[in-house]
């Protein structure tokens, strides 16, 4: 038996012993998963066992080192863990920004002890963090940033408002990108700090979107004592850490959309809510007409996310091809939720009880802001322009 | 006839625009919204806009209405959709009264003509019974009992069926559905027993009900038109609230237009004004040829109303389509267009952006009308 | 009996007895078209009279003054000619640039002198008139044109190239757009001539285009002599003669996709070609949705054409409405084309004999022009966005 | 498989652009148009191709093949696509080749697979009988006749028709034109007496033909396959074809883009480059996009076809249909991002326009795999 053999049946047996009952029902959404931080409530104690039990094996980060409280697993092992855990409809045991985004910033740009003071706890899923990007009025523009960090000896202070703060409520620590040399031009003069989101002077607003719900929030600071023990990478030079994480979010944000052409099509979901002619086509040829374009288009996509993924495994740095991935899969995201309610009709369009609470409309709603966040669909095409074809400047 | 407005129909959209910037802008759909207005509309509003003859804007005048025809409704409902105005305009003012204009009896007539032009009795369509509107789909079986008939079945997305006085409602006395014959409209009071009406919160904040009819009893008085022979009649219902409908779209898209060129021509990025970026200023212009084209076609689908014109029924299906796509992309690219901003409940854009999804499906989207054009032109 | 029913029996009379039997089969294309000139070759006796007959009264420019040739008819008795001509299937007896664009520009610009010595002519057939605006390397930016007229006293000497010159090598007389100033900024600078197409130093050389046809010439002025009696309101203000064509011409080709809405739909050929299935629809229900969604569109462009029109008479000045026209009519005239291609089929795309030469093929490959000369389709936006909308400039 | 190419598949890919560069640029397609050429390719060049094994590129090793599989026969047409060169390679290399591989006796692929790989036998597919592709719509006629069958009938947009030596004609034994059953495919020598090969210009420039069939006759032998049930391979035949031709049409989206960036990159007007105004930054980008997409569909397709994949039928639809749509998009965006310089026969944009729609309808157009795709999809 090979080592991965090996690992596979130890995995196995150890997810059938310690994953609870509750947490096998292979509900991955947003609303179902587990944030963590010091403000989580768990929905059951299997959500609290799964956490703690995952937790202290580090699988929650299988593949980051083992002195960082991850997992220490090579790609292989991680790759088989995925596997074992999907054949019993295992949830993922912990969502976090501080999973998906600061650890990579980190690991690339962190020094030792920052490594070392955050990375376990989010492996724990003892504290939840929240990203500090966006500005009022910046908008695409997010090197035009005001938030400012004076530098006060062993601190800096910082003052200033952020925007589109995912659950800033919720979260325990920001990563923040602030300005602090406000004569550098632009791209130049940022930092990337972390700090606790319960210091003197955060305070966090909900901000209530079309579909209702408040998943992000408006942040102010007002004079917030950072220590520069909190500074990643060097003063100044914060756009390089954030650069390499947006890549990193609008290949994830992308590779979301993956999962569109698996499952059930749009076509299926249409002929059990219009039924079909005597010719067994769907019996609106015009709708089908448009689900097939776009089941297409999406059947298309998923080759290439294919594609960008088998030339990463071979070792292929992918850059702006990130942004070809989060343009294409975001709009294509909006045009599906567009026939889903069309299939639906005023069916899914009532925010009644008997319809989830209109829980299509919300998630339509939703889609909408796919091509806005993480870089608008307009300043992807730009990247793409400018970065793979190499167009001139106007 | 020219495809421009008369003096009168540009005095009426001008007296309609102020007064509903004054007394409807969005913020009171907003308010309606909100408050968990159960009743969905003002009806302290209505009764200003009956006073103004907009309740009465198809009724004769010897019912006491203004009989400005339907390009005169249209006007004020291209206004209304300007503001998102919510009344039972639509339903009442238009739908009811075609129907009892081309369908109803002496007594009929003189019943509620001249009610519904006071704005005192409010009147629901019941006519679609699943998610996806069909004209024939009609399946909700009205029996003969005696000298009146016995109504099983189910109705939804009746706009405004839960405020109103008086339901028509399609049902089939023989036949099956998908057939135009067996088709028979009732006028049903609201009180009847057997009738439940269960209010359903659509996602743009607008009125609208499912009825369910156990055993409802109605006279023969009750039938509007003919037995077994509603189809027609029912079609030229439905076609007013299809043009009425496209107009109402017509003026949202043009309104989500207008409301967005303001922002994108105000707000800076990278130290300019985002609408001096040269791809929004194309599909800007994309847009507004777009809306454009709607505004003229819609104009020309409610003249062909009032002529009588052989076409209007083409004519109809060509505008609600178009008007259904308009409408839709003039507040998709609005919400796009205002970034984050456009993702938030404050702004205004998602409102219309609802709106339109629902307007869209209501009395047929474009897929339906698609689908009946290319019926109509032979293929 | 009113003057226009008279107008209108006299002129019924008039056309039977004076229309000869081979110009009523209701060709307007532009193949059938006499272009009348010098060097017109008459297809057949009946077009020579035709021409002859219709030019003596004016009537190939009704609504010209009688003063310069035309017919001096009103608009109403214009609109009745046309009507008693299409009753009886009448060809138009004459197409000229002169008639179009040449008539308009010197009607509200020439100087007396200039409308008695060329209108007449062009009324009457004698001389065809071509348009020099285009130059190479140009393209849109149409104000940055080389071409130059230097004073020489009495003349001017014309020296440089134009291109798309719509058969130069037919044509007798040249309109044309030279700078005055080289000095003086683009749109400043630039004067509006006539010159005679023999003159010494004009040659010409047709361009081949994709479709296999030469519409249009490359035009070389080599030291032409024009007097200073050519040139059309005053030095260095040709801008405002070439801006009005410009707007009439757009006009012009977005009213010619007006008929579009009539006529054979393009359901019915693909009906014709294609059949239809037990449901009585199309046998194809991909090529359907798109037939139906472009139908939607010209039929629902025909509303525009028609409010702008009655707008027009209304008196209402129309501006960049132009533009919209132009704009949407080309791009909806080449989805026409792609499609009548697809109901055809393999069948189109045969050039042989018994497919009248590839006539369907070539006219798709024509309409790809459409959307760039005259201003291309990006111009046209560009215009709505600046003078309808008023957008920022960059 | 991972979705990439192996070293050697990288390799042909190098070694076919650098020949096609050399020997078969654009400017020999035009040559072969300008000169009139008969034969509408240049046999010297076939046979060079053939020596570099490309003529038996899915031609099994003992038959003196090269058997690069599907997706080695895809990348050599993706160059061959680049540069619009005109060669027997689909009819002959991969539509033949698959069939006489998947259906051929023992006896006819001795006969014919060395003279295949050699390039000396050139083959042709006569399938569609009207203007429109059909898989199914086999009409014509094929009668016994003692041992063996009289055809009648007509075949159209034969690629290389009037060239072939050989002929593999789709004839209807039984049944009806769209039902499966019934469907013989025969192998037929094209100096058959009752055979009428006409050749069609294209508005390509490529080679296709009309072939009537007066009464030809056939031995038995000239079955390939077996009688009636000849629709799986033919299908087989057309799934390579459609595949090979997707490739071909990748190929030839990107080079079409690839020229027109350079050319508006380098265009100067109003002062500046055009590539620098955004408007075409972005629909540069959105195209590039596309091409992207459609190449890894392509390779994806082909690679399923070498599997022998359960949803390699649905690949190869799915790629038909978008490389139809992406190769359209990608000239139609050329010609009108060259402006005038793009109407004129002078540049090469319009070739690839001219080709992108000859290819497009070529066995099956976008909607007629997307009809196919909805059915598969149970829709």
């Amino acid at each position: 038996m090979s080592d991965l053999q090996q690992f596979r049946a130890e995995t196995r047996q150890w997810l059938e012993e310690n994953c609870p009952a509750d947490m096998r029902d292979g509900k991955l959404s947003e609303d179902t998963s587990c944030w963590g931080g010091r403000k989580w409530e768990f929905t059951s104690e299997g959500q609290r066992l799964w956490l703690e039990r995952m937790g202290a094996r580090g699988w929650t980060v299988p593949t980051w080192p083992s002195e960082y409280g991850g997992g220490g697993l090579s790609k292989e092992e991680a790759a088989v863990l995925k596997q074992e855990m999907k054949a019993i409809g295992a949830r993922k045991p912990h969502d976090n920004f501080g999973i998906t985004m600061l650890g990579p910033a980190l690991l690339k740009f962190g020094s030792e002890a920052q490594k070392k003071e955050h990375l376990p706890k989010v492996a724990r899923g003892e504290i939840r963090w929240c990203q500090g990007y966006s500005e009022p009025n910046a908008g695409s523009d997010l090197a035009s940033l005001r938030t400012k960090a004076e530098d006060a000896g062993d601190h800096y202070v910082v003052t200033g408002q952020k925007i589109w703060t995912s659950y800033a409520d919720k979260a325990d620590w920001i990563f923040c990108l602030v300005r602090t040399d406000s004569e550098a031009p632009k791209h130049k003069g940022i930092s990337f700090v972390l700090f606790d989101m319960e210091s003197e002077g955060v305070s966090t607003k909900p901000i209530k979107l079309i579909s209702g719900s408040s998943p992000f929030c408006e942040t102010f600071f007002d004079g917030v004592s950072v220590p520069k023990a909190n500074l990643v990478y060097e003063e100044n030079k914060g756009w390089d850490v954030a650069k390499y994480l947006l890549t990193h979010e609008r290949e994830m944000i992308g590779s979301l959309f993956g999962g569109m052409s698996e499952g059930r099509s749009l076509g299926e979901l249409a002929v059990k809510a219009i039924g079909t002619n005597p010719l067994g086509q769907l019996d609106d040829p015009l709708l089908r007409a448009k689900l097939i374009e776009t089941e297409i288009d999406s059947l298309a996509f998923g080759a290439l996310l294919q594609s960008v993924s088998d030339r990463a495994k071979g070792g292929e740095s992918l850059g702006a091809v990130s942004s070809v991935l989060k343009y294409y899969g975001t709009e294509l995201n909006k045009r599906r939720h567009e026939l889903k309610m069309e299939i639906g009709g005023s069916d899914e369009m009532e925010m009644t009880d008997n319809n989830n609470d209109g829980q299509a409309a919300r998630d339509w709603l939703r889609t909408k802001g796919n091509s806005i966040e993480g870089g608008t669909s307009e300043v992807q095409l730009q990247i793409i322009a400018k970065h793979i074809l190499q167009m001139p400047n106007a | 006839m020219p495809l421009v407005l008369t003096e009168d129909q540009e005095m009426l959209r001008e007296s309609a625009a102020g007064f509903l910037k004054d007394e409807a802008p969005v913020s009171a759909l907003r308010e309606l919204r909100d408050s968990g207005s159960e009743d969905g509309f003002s009806r302290e509003l209505w009764a200003k806009m009956a006073a103004m003859g907009w309740a009465g804007i198809l009724v004769p005048e010897e019912y006491g209405g203004a009989d400005f025809g339907m390009v005169g409704a249209g006007v004020v409902a291209e206004e209304m959709g300007k503001q998102l105005t919510a009344t039972p305009y639509l339903s009442s003012a238009i739908m009811a009264a075609t129907a009892l204009n081309a369908l109803g009896s002496q007594a009929q007539k003189e019943q509620h003509l001249t009610k519904i032009a006071a704005g005192e009795e409010l009147f629901a369509i019941a006519h679609d019974e699943r998610g996806k509107h069909s004209t024939l789909g009609v399946a909700l079986k009205a029996e003969r009992m005696g000298n009146g008939f016995r109504l099983n079945g189910a109705k939804t997305f009746v706009a405004d069926g839960h405020v109103a006085d008086q339901i028509i409602v399609s049902a089939r006395t023989s036949g099956e559905p998908g057939e135009a014959n067996g088709i028979t409209l009732f006028l049903v009071d609201s009180g009847t027993d057997g009738l439940k009406i269960e209010k359903t919160a659509m996602v743009d904040s607008r009125n609208a009900a499912r009825i369910d009819f156990n055993n409802a009893e109605v006279t023969a008085d009750a039938v509007l038109g003919e037995i077994d022979l509603g189809a027609d009649g029912l079609e030229k219902i439905l076609n007013a609230g299809r043009a009425g409908l496209a107009a109402e779209m017509a003026g949202s898209a043009a309104q989500a237009f207008g409301m967005t060129l303001s922002y994108i021509n105000e707000r800076k990025q990278f130290g300019v004004a985002v609408g001096s970026f040269q791809t929004l200023q194309h599909r800007s212009a994309h847009l507004y040829t777009e809306i454009e084209i709607c505004k003229a076609l819609t104009l020309k689908a409610l003249q062909s109303l009032d002529e009588g014109a052989e076409d209007a029924a083409k004519l109809v299906a060509l505008a609600k389509a178009k008007a259904t796509k308009v409408s839709l992309l003039a507040a998709q690219e609005g919400v796009q267009m205002h970034g984050g901003m456009g993702m938030t409940d404050e702004f205004d854009i998602g409102l219309y952006l609802k709106r339109a999804k629902v307007a869209g499906e209501l009395l047929g989207d474009s897929s339906y009308h698609g689908n009946r054009l290319a019926e109509m032109l032979g293929y």
